[in-house]
């Protein structure tokens, strides 16, 4: 079949309505009586509740209820947890401690929900705030992962005798005889810290109970509509088909909005019913810090063992992980980072030991790269350092290493975050690899150019990192598709968008089994009354898992297009083509019949349907694949710094990205563009700065820095490659993470070289001038 | 995030406004342009029970030629007014240089030239820009008016010696001498943030080609615009040599300033930004000043 | 955030201890002070409204005195709560003779601010923290003037 | 003790006149009063720029007025850009450029830059950057953005 569609730059169906301020996003939803909320939330990090007394709150004209743990009554209990551990892995420790809608006892972070006001306006409820008064007991405050686990630590939960909230061990071949053998040993210690996903749109919900209908109606900003319904029936009491969850039009996601339950999902919808009345809650810039998860504070003990040729023969990395207070998101983290710390090398031993801790801070899930922007920092930064030991160009010792072509499906033994075992599907590493040594301009950079610049005093550098993403898993998602009689085609899926153009990428896929135009292919998500089943947008996996999805019940369809238009047409199927809304008689395209007169036909009023036969032109289908698809990609970058300011310029930025059958190179361009700029972020901007009293010393967009159109590089530069994953019909991979996920390694990797005078060794991100200025002025 | 009640007055002449600072005194907060205090509000860190509009009194609004060919501003002035004026191109280049570096371009369509000095944050451009350039501000109450010199106006954090029924109503800025250079340089974690550290700097030659006078001030380095005395008298009757310079920058880094520490900066990365912008603010304006 | 430094009174160590020692006078003293009474023999139960520029929040607090060696030296631990955040510190304070009819005061001490205070308003502590002390030292060393103490 | 003020401002072409708080910020007025929910507020403190609107023609924050300051004055929000069947060569340059991801901070760049083109027919890219400084974007890393700004000036410059 000839590819009308797919890999097509198509501009978005999702775009007039987003331009033109016609899209429906949560904080838009205005119904008549809706009430506002707000939150009382805890200024400590850890502190004991003695008393609450909300008489003054209550009295202010305009507040129509205020609510404590106390006033919840029964219907006061911990949120469900959201993931379990893998049950395939041997004496893993999970301690599941979840946060609860409004706390009761003990504050465990600073911004956990103590008591929520209802009013006629935002404003009214945002006075009420300022009318309670809560007594507390400020606790001891920990904060520090590494001391987390001293014997006299405080304890974010008293009733476990450490801050332990899980262990596991994961291993390959066997590390210990390895190191044995090994020439040379390289041990490194990193710490990694935490920043925020900032999405533009902080999080919101209404939801309207009408006594009526005994109808739940909830507009969510979350990642997972389907889970969200399911969770909130179970906790409200209602049958699912009582609850209809609408993800609408959501202003980025990045992670943080798929997290079952926060406190305000639980909340809002119970006091709709409480008082029959809709409420609205949209969470302010200043919660967003405390009430929304962040994620990546790591710390990591890591050895290498090598051969004096730079052959890996085994990696060892212990590490600690910061979950927070609570750990709602099991292992799902410190999986990924596990599954990244061989990165795209062939490494036959390998042990990892992953403990995470709890700690008075915000919950932390995943961030767009989720914990695998940590493994390849830790394998990148420790090939470097094997690099420099061994006297080996950097380049050669990374060839030396990657998985050949020839060895895939490649099976890493240990588990990934979907309990499944790590198989790289499928991958060619070198071409993509050396790509992006051409496209810099490696050779001729590094033998004249740099030379020249520092010859005129100018620190500038140049680094090139490959890695590798785990992406597309499980374990299924599912779509249906229908066409209309007006020819149009109709899509739906529990999946939900964030801004990644699905409206326009699965409809390309429609597109091309059914011949119509992407435009005349309407996709909705995000809403539990069109599609029943899904698990959510996570994991780099809609173009996988819902792509092929779609795919499947289109094909369907097109089925029962050819069976029915043959009998119509009077011509063999395998004669037929379909084509501008048509299907056609190949060979005398004026003899045709539009897909929306066959629709009718397919559901007529009078006459009989063959036995057997379905009504209309629609397929439902589902995909779920036994493990993901592993992209590949390779980033790099020249960057000149100024030694006495620490302002650094990134002079030119390549990614070459190899996320198997693209759909829409605009799209995955974008994805690339937009992932490009938060791992520069988390290189040298963005950091969560905590107090010892675990305290956000910038929780707002002044002080917590995302970058703008200045920090950005002039361009990204942007290469292909194209292995097709083997485990599905599209042979699409992930691409929605990628681009965040080897910055920071690419950013120390081109520091070391641009300050190679001052001989730096970077073991740390992110980084910052003020940092950068500690690190060259003393030492 | 939504501001506490407030009591709103919108005057439409000077009169009118200082009446209603007079009659609401410490609880009442002047409205300039409001870029930094509805922020403040939003936050709810400010509480301001009444505030008087000052964005309807249009004689506050002009930028003209004084007599001994210097600027009078009116401190209702918008920033982006000021940006593009070319009588400010032509009197006052280091204000039109200061105006890209002071917020977003949507700041400085509304954000005020008197806004911002009455504000008398520390990190501010025009604190240090109007010190350097020796302006004077005439701030009026009801009872009359009086001048004072920048370097005399600011007194602290946010804090300035307007009285709570005064108002800050015009700046002059006088013409800079024959053979005179300036500079405007900042160090920002982004484009736009507040400077970590920044330095405008005024100088002027004597006929011999040495330094007659030079004027250094910095932002975010103390609790308002600092001036480095001791650096100018170093400077004073020199040759701006790179010796020169480099010392002078050296002493105000070390002995005028007095930066604090935070998140992104710590008071010694503040110091050793201070001392690199110093020289290379130096350098450049006496170069400018070698220019004419 | 760290707070330390050195101030001059221009008195002697006895008479700069007893001023320190005198709520009425501290109420004087620490900038914004509303009220502060004695509710043991070393506590102080005090309101405390915070005002710089526009800015302003009120802490209700504690002060207690502790490791009291007079004239020499003294602990202070304060604690505040108030709807813009929370406040604690502790700070050793030093007086030395000076000889010359003048005091050296030698202050040493941490204070830790929390809430919204904390998370949108860092980059003003630690001249605000300055600011404060300053002011509040030289209005002691004014009421040591005004008692005529020389 | 709620003082009531009457609100009247021309929004889009269409004359409004209400009675409102005095601390109602602009950005609430426009959403939720006249629902013109395409103004979209990301952080009520002047810093990402989503909630920018025209004021009297020049780009302004309206999570930084309240909405009183707009008595008597012009606004213009990204409704009264175009529309889904007549697009503004900027929002059509978006569309093509993919100059929009999850689309919540577009409205903000859109009110930005239609000023800012009428006045640099032909910006360069530093331009370009200086005028979309004060606009924060999470999704697309600017560069399709850029791209939307020279195509959008091409497009208005024939």
């Amino acid at each position: 079949m000839t590819k009308q569609f797919i890999g097509k730059r198509i501009k978005r169906n999702e775009d007039p309505r987003l331009l033109t301020g016609q899209a429906l996003f949560v904080d838009d939803v205005e119904i008549p009586g809706m009430l506002h909320a707000a939150f009382l939330r805890c200024d400590y990090a850890h502190a004991r509740i003695l008393s609450i007394d909300v008489s003054a709150a209550r009295e202010r004209p305009g507040v129509v209820a205020v609510f404590t743990a106390e006033d919840m009554g029964k219907d006061w209990e911990p949120g469900p947890p959201l993931v379990s551990p893998p049950p395939t892995l041997q004496g893993v420790t999970f301690h599941s401690r979840r946060q609860a809608p409004l706390v009761k006892d003990k504050v465990r972070h600073a911004g956990e929900t103590v008591a929520v006001v209802i009013a006629e306006s935002r404003y009214i409820a945002e006075d009420a705030v300022e009318d309670i008064s809560v007594e507390y007991d400020p606790l001891p405050v920990i904060v520090d992962l590494g001391k987390a686990l001293e014997p006299d630590s405080p304890l974010v939960h008293d009733d476990l005798d450490s801050n332990l909230a899980a262990h596991l061990y994961q291993q390959k071949g066997n590390y210990e005889a390895a190191k044995a053998q090994a020439d040379v040993v390289i041990k490194k210690r990193f710490y990694l810290d935490r920043g925020a996903a900032v999405a533009m749109e902080n999080r919101g919900i209404v939801a309207h109970w009408d006594e009526k209908s005994k109808q739940l109606i909830i507009w969510d900003t979350t990642q997972a509509p389907i889970a969200i319904r399911n969770g909130t029936a179970v906790r409200l009491g209602l049958s699912e088909n009582q609850v209809r969850v609408i993800a609408p039009y959501i202003g980025g996601g990045f992670g943080p909005k798929m997290m079952m339950f926060y406190p305000e999902e639980i909340l809002i919808p119970w006091v709709s019913m409480k008082l029959c009345r809709p409420v609205k809650w949209i969470e302010d810039r200043r919660e967003n810090f405390y009430a929304t998860t962040s994620e990546r504070e790591q710390l990591h003990d890591v050895e290498m063992a090598l051969t004096k040729e730079g052959r890996i023969m085994g990696l060892k990395d212990d590490f600690l992980h910061d979950t927070g207070a609570f750990d709602p998101y099991g292992l799902t983290l410190p999986l990924n980072t596990q599954c990244h710390l061989m990165g795209g090398y062939d490494i036959e031993n390998f042990s990892s030991n992953c403990t995470a801790i709890f700690t008075n801070k915000p919950i932390v899930t995943p961030v767009r790269g989720a914990g695998r922007q940590q493994g390849i920092y830790v394998i990148e930064r420790m090939v470097d350092f094997a690099a420099k030991e061994l006297a080996i160009d950097p380049l050669e010792i990374r060839k030396k290493n990657f998985i050949p072509p020839d060895a895939f499906p490649y099976n890493n033994v240990i588990v990934d975050q979907a309990f499944a075992p790590l198989i790289l599907d499928s991958g060619n590493y070198l071409p993509v690899y050396e790509k992006a040594v051409e496209m810099i301009g490696y050779e001729q950079f590094v033998k004249e150019e740099q030379p020249r610049l520092r010859a005129e005093g100018k620190h500038v550098g140049i680094a090139i990192t490959p890695f590798i993403e785990t992406t597309g898993v499980g374990p299924y998602e599912g779509a249906r598709v229908q066409i209309e009689t007006s020819g149009k085609v109709y899509v739906s899926s529990g999946y939900s968008t964030q801004g990644q153009g699905h409206f326009t990428s699965f409809a390309q896929i429609v597109s091309e089994q059914l011949g119509v135009a992407v435009s005349d292919v309407r996709i909705v998500t995000g809403d539990t009354a069109e599609f029943h089943w899904g698990t959510g947008t996570f994991a780099s996996r809609g173009a996988v898992v819902v792509g092929n999805a779609v795919h499947a019940a289109a094909s369907a369809v097109r089925q029962k297009v050819l069976k029915l238009a043959s009998k119509v047409l009077a011509t063999p199927e395998d004669a037929l083509e379909l084509e501008d809304g048509k299907v056609r008689i190949a060979d005398i395209p004026h003899t045709s019949i539009s897909l929306g007169e066959l629709a009718a036909l397919a559901n007529p009023l009078r006459g009989a349907v063959e036995p057997g036969t379905e009504p209309g032109l629609e397929a439902t289908d589902y995909f779920g694949p036994q493990y993901g698809a592993t992209a590949f990609g390779t980033h790099a970058m020249i960057i000149e710094v100024d030694t006495e300011t620490m302002m650094i310029e990134i002079k030119r930025y390549i990614a070459v990205e190899d996320c198997g059958r693209v759909l829409n190179p605009l799209i995955v361009d974008g994805q690339i563009h937009g992932g490009v700029s938060m791992g520069i972020g988390n290189a040298y901007y963005e950091k969560l700065h905590f107090d010892e009293n675990g305290q956000i010393l910038n929780a707002s967009l002044a002080d917590y820095l995302i970058v703008t159109a200045y920090e950005m590089p002039p361009r990204i530069e942007i290469g292909h490659g194209e292995t097709l994953s083997p485990l599905s019909k599209l042979g699409t991979k992930g691409v929605g993470e990628a681009g965040a996920i080897p910055v920071p390694a690419l950013f120390a990797q081109a520091l070391e070289n641009a300050l190679l005078d001052y001989d730096l060794e970077i073991l740390e991100t992110p980084l910052s001038p003020n940092r950068l200025f500690e690190l060259l002025y003393k030492s | 995030m939504k501001p506490p009640p407030f009591e709103y007055y919108a005057p439409t002449t000077v009169e009118e406004a200082l009446a209603l600072l007079a009659e609401h005194g410490y609880d009442a907060k002047p409205l300039a342009g409001g870029q930094s205090l509805i922020p403040m509000m939003n936050f709810r860190l400010a509480q301001p029970s009444v505030l008087v509009d000052l964005n309807n009194i249009p004689e506050l609004s002009y930028i003209h030629r004084d007599e001994n060919g210097g600027l009078l501003i009116g401190a209702m002035v918008r920033h982006n007014m000021v940006q593009h004026d070319p009588l400010i191109v032509e009197r006052a280049p280091l204000v039109h240089d200061a105006m890209p570096k002071i917020g977003t371009p949507q700041i400085r369509t509304r954000g005020t030239f008197g806004g911002s000095l009455s504000h008398a944050d520390p990190s501010a451009e025009l604190g240090a820009v109007s010190v350097a350039l020796n302006g004077r501000f005439r701030l009026c109450n009801q009872k009359g008016e009086r001048w004072v010199p920048a370097n005399e106006f600011f007194v602290g954090l946010f804090t300035s010696v307007l009285e709570p029924e005064e108002l800050l109503i015009e700046i002059n800025l006088p013409r800079l001498s024959e053979r005179s250079g300036w500079s405007l340089m900042e160090v920002a974690r982004r484009h736009n943030d507040f400077a970590l550290i920044g330095v405008a700097a005024v100088v002027s030659l004597d006929k011999n080609g040495g330094c007659e006078e030079a004027r250094l001030v910095f932002m975010s380095a103390g609790d308002g615009p600092v001036e480095a005395h001791q650096a100018a008298e170093l400077l004073k009757g020199q040759k701006p040599t790179a010796e020169a310079i480099q010392a002078a920058a050296e002493k105000a880094a070390s002995a005028d300033i007095d930066p604090g520490s935070d998140i992104h900066a710590t008071a010694e990365f503040r110091r050793h930004l201070a001392k690199v912008l110093a020289r290379r603010a130096l350098t450049d304006a006496f170069e400018h000043a070698n220019g004419r | 955030m760290k707070l330390e430094g050195e101030y001059t009174f221009n008195g002697p160590r006895e008479e700069v201890w007893k001023i320190m020692r005198d709520p009425d006078v501290l109420v004087t003293a620490l900038p914004g002070t509303k009220s502060m009474k004695q509710v043991s023999e070393n506590e102080y139960d005090g309101e405390v409204n915070i005002r710089i520029g526009p800015i302003s929040g009120s802490f209700n607090g504690k002060l207690t005195v502790s490791n009291e060696i007079p004239p020499e030296s003294i602990t202070l631990t304060i604690e505040g709560k108030g709807k813009v955040g929370f406040l604690k510190g502790a700070g050793d304070v030093e007086l030395i003779d000076r000889g010359d009819g003048t005091t050296l005061m030698r202050y040493n001490g941490e204070v830790q601010v929390g809430g919204k205070v904390a998370s949108v308003g860092q980059r003003l502590f630690d001249t605000v923290s300055k600011s404060m002390i300053k002011q509040g030292l030289d209005k002691l060393n004014e009421t040591l003037q005004d008692r005529g103490v020389r | 003790m709620i003082n009531l003020f009457h609100l009247s401002v021309t929004v889009n072409g269409t004359l409004y006149e209400q009675e409102v708080e005095p601390r109602l910020l602009l950005s609430d007025f426009l959403r939720h009063d006249l629902g013109l929910s395409g103004t979209h507020v990301g952080c009520e403190h002047g810093v990402c720029g989503a909630c920018t609107i025209l004021f009297d023609n020049e780009p302004a924050r309206s999570c930084l007025m309240f909405a009183v300051q707009a008595h008597g004055h012009k606004v213009i929000t990204v409704e009264g850009l175009g529309t889904i069947d007549r697009l503004h060569p900027l929002q059509e340059a978006f569309w093509e450029a993919h100059g929009l991801q999850c689309g919540f901070c577009t409205p903000g760049f859109l009110t930005t830059l239609v000023p800012f083109l009428e006045k640099n027919p032909d910006p360069s890219e530093e331009e370009i950057r200086e005028a979309i400084s004060g606009n924060l974007c999470r999704c697309t890393g600017y560069q399709h953005i850029m791209d939307a700004v020279k195509l959008a000036a091409e497009k208005m410059r024939d």
